[in-house]
């Protein structure tokens, strides 16, 4: 091992009995200390899955894999990545963060300035706008849980209220929107309301406690609880506020929802109640009839979520899960069940309601409202299909 | 918004930096640089640099189409092309400038720029060839989507 | 850039205007998307600081860098260390757990079968019983707060909870210890009293929603919540219930507090109050005068932070810091206040009051009462002397 | 403790198998094997597997201090060594067969550890060099500081 191969002295030669079951690293040094852990290498598989172009692999997505976590945090390891054209490797000695437009004094401020500011931290589930896109499809798409649903993920954010940063520039009368915008190479930039900013947004330098990580805005990003990703601009370099939106080709030509009759949904911000089962889920097997611990995550952008119900028998009956404390607003819920599976084929799904009474809805109302040439916003009811053997797909049910 | 005691560490900027700063093109036109172009400039410089990621005249390759859409928006299939779907002019420039081309963003000049949303308007059946594209020409330009949209979350601004 | 030598296409000359602010990481594409993230490489000194011995490199510990870390979360990369003898690269397929001793039935558990049972998750400190020792030297130490107090961390933890496993055995009548053993080259082994396991201890399986990794217990971890962290058995192989407790060399040599009267504390399992702030702390500097943002931690083993009080005039006045958002049992709990600094020299404080009433000691009054051989749950109020150039460093005071 | 549905995955262990897992030995002496030694065999196989860490004698080096111990516990510098802190005997066999020698844990015989857990009791002046420990006498060795400590959060087994 590492640790006996550091070690200066001889390890001596073995000498334990035949009937001992201990393994043989009880039997030698392990390895030293490390100054920045990593996964076990037998944990090998448990990776993002990457979706890119081909001709610019810097553009596409890379999904966060649902099916092999627990708990609510997501390691930022695994946070889902979107990025349009790569990560900017930025110095952040050279990086600042300019606020314009409609206020009293532009202003500009640099990282370490940033860094003395008083903080906010919150727990916020991150969902991009185009997550679990597949569904829409007219076949449910054969594919784990976290490659389908992937491109949400949940961590502790902490950063300057931009409340304050705003106040300290001093915002114009009618004053009703500001665009943001990265310094990646796409320039990213969204609009945004104002009220929104001073309430709840924040210019994020940590995540999960440690400085952001490139591909994750460093050394800045926005965050706008509850919202979709997109709105959460990486890299933040520049808010320019504004008595209208800019009306940026990502508010416009995308993130937008054609509907059935030729109109579009435009400025679709919120992230709707969402459930899924994570365990069991498609591409699980099960081993015969038993008691399963069913575990899975639900979500919403308007709050807290205040109930997820789970049925086994395809929607028929629904019974309540347990919510793993806390249950935070904005956050990712864990919620848990216990189902006795006889062994026969049935259909699992979930079903979440927030504390605003929204309820996830089952895809066909979904897609009766919607029509599927929305693309973003995907929120309808998950479903499993176990057949007799215990093996679990994806279904429409 | 809660009244937290904090350092006011922001370094004043002025009109000239902030100008050199600011990408953004708005609806009105706001934002738009000098300079000019018109489609048959812009098509010499898509086949440059554009059409080995988005086709011949746009018509979409490893990336997305540009331009030929047929498909309404109410079709099963829709087509959500520049001339089919986007409602502002303006948003073309704001985004090529920015963003484009991918290998090399933010390196055209302004009449380049001008030059490119012609020809995407142009191959869009938005614009003759020679039609001349600048800030006070491009945010004329009624886009047919215009008034495809509907604010959810937020209002949209009034027409 | 990685981007650029990946992408099949040549970037275009840069043609950027001499005026143009923009940096060059707006000019060509970013890398592209990782399987499994890492921090910025400009954020490498953000390390745990290893401690070790000599001969033995797997022996000793590595320290979280609370000063360069925000929220409450620290990520799994940054947890804290303390082995005996290395990290034991596990194969989960061999491993098992052992229950036996006073139970109806002795049983095993592998690895996949646990992964099958009902979880619970909790967000938790894990603080090591000799953190902050050096608090006893004579001479405060001239170190980093993480330097100092580094060996306390807070994870989500998730896992079978302990109580489900010990009903399956069926435990027998008066049975009121478990020796917990673990699958390392030091065969760590505690006692603990059973009423606790079966109140909220978990097994983990889980940290921060990803498998354990293998400095932190990989593929099993004991968690009892609150509890001094010797007792989390990692690598956790057996467990023999009991009605006597083991009197083992880590219960009895070691995590024992010798008294002045020659008495030692023995089975002192719980953390108690115990709060610090990060920012500003040992070896920063302040600019001059200005408003500062103070930014700490508190936790306690008990339960709930009630409280956090900061001085900044060395314990003369305290005012109530506001604590952030949840707030949770058991877990750490970020506090901040602003501070308004004239320039002069003082002295920053902290102290921290439990849900149970539970208030941080002085040092004096820690000292008075346990001497300074206690060598373990050192939990005093640490003090921050600010001089007139700004400069911050550990006092007693 | 929550009433939670499991599924009992748990495999039934026979004693024979628990045995060969079990690496405990309490203070009653329960988990002692079969199997003797004493201090002036223990000194031979401490000079080889031990001293290089532990000093001639055990009186420190890289590693702690093991005897030698000339300080009282009231000191304001302790020795807490075996003999002036342990309170049990039993405990020092329980941790030698576990976790020594450091560099090849597990694997000295239990001749070896009852030898060296002499030695180590020997050289803390609490038995003589030819004194056998075995699985009866070991635990009827009472310890200097047998009544040293006060149970905290739990309290100590009676006496
Ligand atoms: C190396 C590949 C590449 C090159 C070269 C390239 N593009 Fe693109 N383009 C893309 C990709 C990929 C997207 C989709 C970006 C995204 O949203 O992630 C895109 C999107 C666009 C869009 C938005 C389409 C929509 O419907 O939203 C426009 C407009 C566009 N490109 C114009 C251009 C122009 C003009 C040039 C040349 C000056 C150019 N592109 C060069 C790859 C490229
Ligand atoms: C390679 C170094 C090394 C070797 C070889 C070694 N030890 Fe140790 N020993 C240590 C270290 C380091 C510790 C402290 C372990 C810890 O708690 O992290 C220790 C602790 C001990 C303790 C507990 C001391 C106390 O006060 O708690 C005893 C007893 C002990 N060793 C006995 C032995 C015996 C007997 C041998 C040989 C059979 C041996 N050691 C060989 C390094 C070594
Ligand atoms: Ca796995
Ligand atoms: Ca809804
Ligand atoms: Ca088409
Ligand atoms: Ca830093
Ligand atoms: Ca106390
Ligand atoms: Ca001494
Ligand atoms: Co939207
Ligand atoms: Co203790």
């Amino acid at each position: 091992t590492a640790g006996s191969a550091a070690a200066p002295l001889q390890a001596a030669a073995p000498a334990v009995s035949a009937g001992d079951p201990s393994p043989p690293w009880m039997h030698a040094p392990g390895r030293p200390f490390t100054v920045y852990g990593q996964p076990s290498k037998h944990e090998q598989q448990v990776i993002r899955r990457i979706s890119g172009n081909r001709l610019l692999p810097g553009n596409g997505v890379s999904l966060t894999p649902l099916e092999e976590l627990e708990g609510i945090i997501t390691p930022t390891g695994l946070h889902f990545e979107r990025h349009h054209n790569g990560v900017p490797d930025i110095d952040p000695a050279q990086h600042r963060l300019l606020i314009h437009g409609r206020v009293k004094r532009a202003l500009s401020f640099c990282v370490d300035d940033l860094l003395r500011y008083p903080m906010r931290s919150q727990l916020l589930v991150l969902e991009c706008g185009g997550n679990s896109n597949a569904g829409w499809h007219p076949e449910p798409i054969q594919r784990p849980v976290g490659s389908f649903h992937g491109l949400v993920s949940c961590s502790e954010w902490t950063g300057v209220p931009l409340s304050v940063l705003l106040d300290e520039a001093g915002i114009e009368p009618r004053t009703t929107w500001a665009v943001a915008e990265g310094a990646d190479a796409f320039a990213m930039n969204v609009s945004l309301p104002v009220a929104k900013l001073m309430d709840d947004a924040i210019v994020a330098l940590y995540q999960n406690g440690e400085r952001l990580r490139p591909e994750h805005g460093y050394p800045l990003r926005l965050i706008v609880p509850g919202w979709e990703g997109v709105l959460n601009v990486k890299w933040l370099r520049r808010l320019q506020l504004s008595e209208q939106p800019l009306m940026a080709r990502n508010e416009t030509a995308k993130y937008t929802e054609l509907l059935p009759d030729g109109k579009a949904r435009m400025f679709t911000f919120v992230m709707e109640a969402k459930s899924l089962i994570t365990s069991p889920s498609h591409g699980q097997h099960l081993r015969g009839p038993d008691v399963y611990a069913i575990s899975g995550l639900a979500w919403s952008g308007r709050g807290r979520i205040r109930r997820v119900e789970v049925s086994a028998d395809g929607g028929r009956s629904w019974a309540d899960a347990t919510l793993q404390d806390p249950v935070l607003p904005r956050c990712m819920t864990r919620f848990r069940a216990a189902w006795k599976w006889d062994g026969r084929p049935t259909v699992l799904k979930s079903r979440a309601t927030d504390e605003t009474g929204d309820v996830q809805p089952e895809r066909s109302a979904l897609v009766a409202q919607r029509g599927t040439n929305g693309y973003f916003h995907y929120n309808a009811i998950v479903s499993w299909a176990v057949d007799e053997e215990g093996n679990v797909r994806h279904v429409y049910a | 918004a809660e009244a937290l005691q904090a350092p006011r560490l922001g370094r004043p900027v002025d009109a000239q930096e902030v100008a050199r700063w600011d990408l953004s093109v708005f609806p009105d036109g706001r934002g738009l640089p000098a300079g000019r172009g018109n489609a048959a400039e812009g098509a010499i410089l898509f086949r440059q640099h554009c059409a080995a990621c988005h086709g011949a005249g746009g018509r979409g390759a490893s990336a997305e189409e540009l331009a030929g859409g047929t498909e309404p928006l109410t079709s099963p299939t829709p087509d959500k092309t520049i001339g089919l779907y986007w409602p502002y002019a303006t948003t073309v420039f704001d985004f090529v400038r920015r963003a484009k081309p991918m290998t090399a963003p933010g390196t055209l000049s302004a009449d380049e720029v001008y030059a490119l949303t012609a020809y995407l308007l142009y191959a869009n059946g938005l614009l003759g060839e020679t039609d001349e594209m600048d800030a006070r020409t491009l945010p004329r330009l009624r886009m047919p989507n215009r008034d495809g949209f509907t604010g959810i979350d937020a209002t949209l601004p009034p027409r």
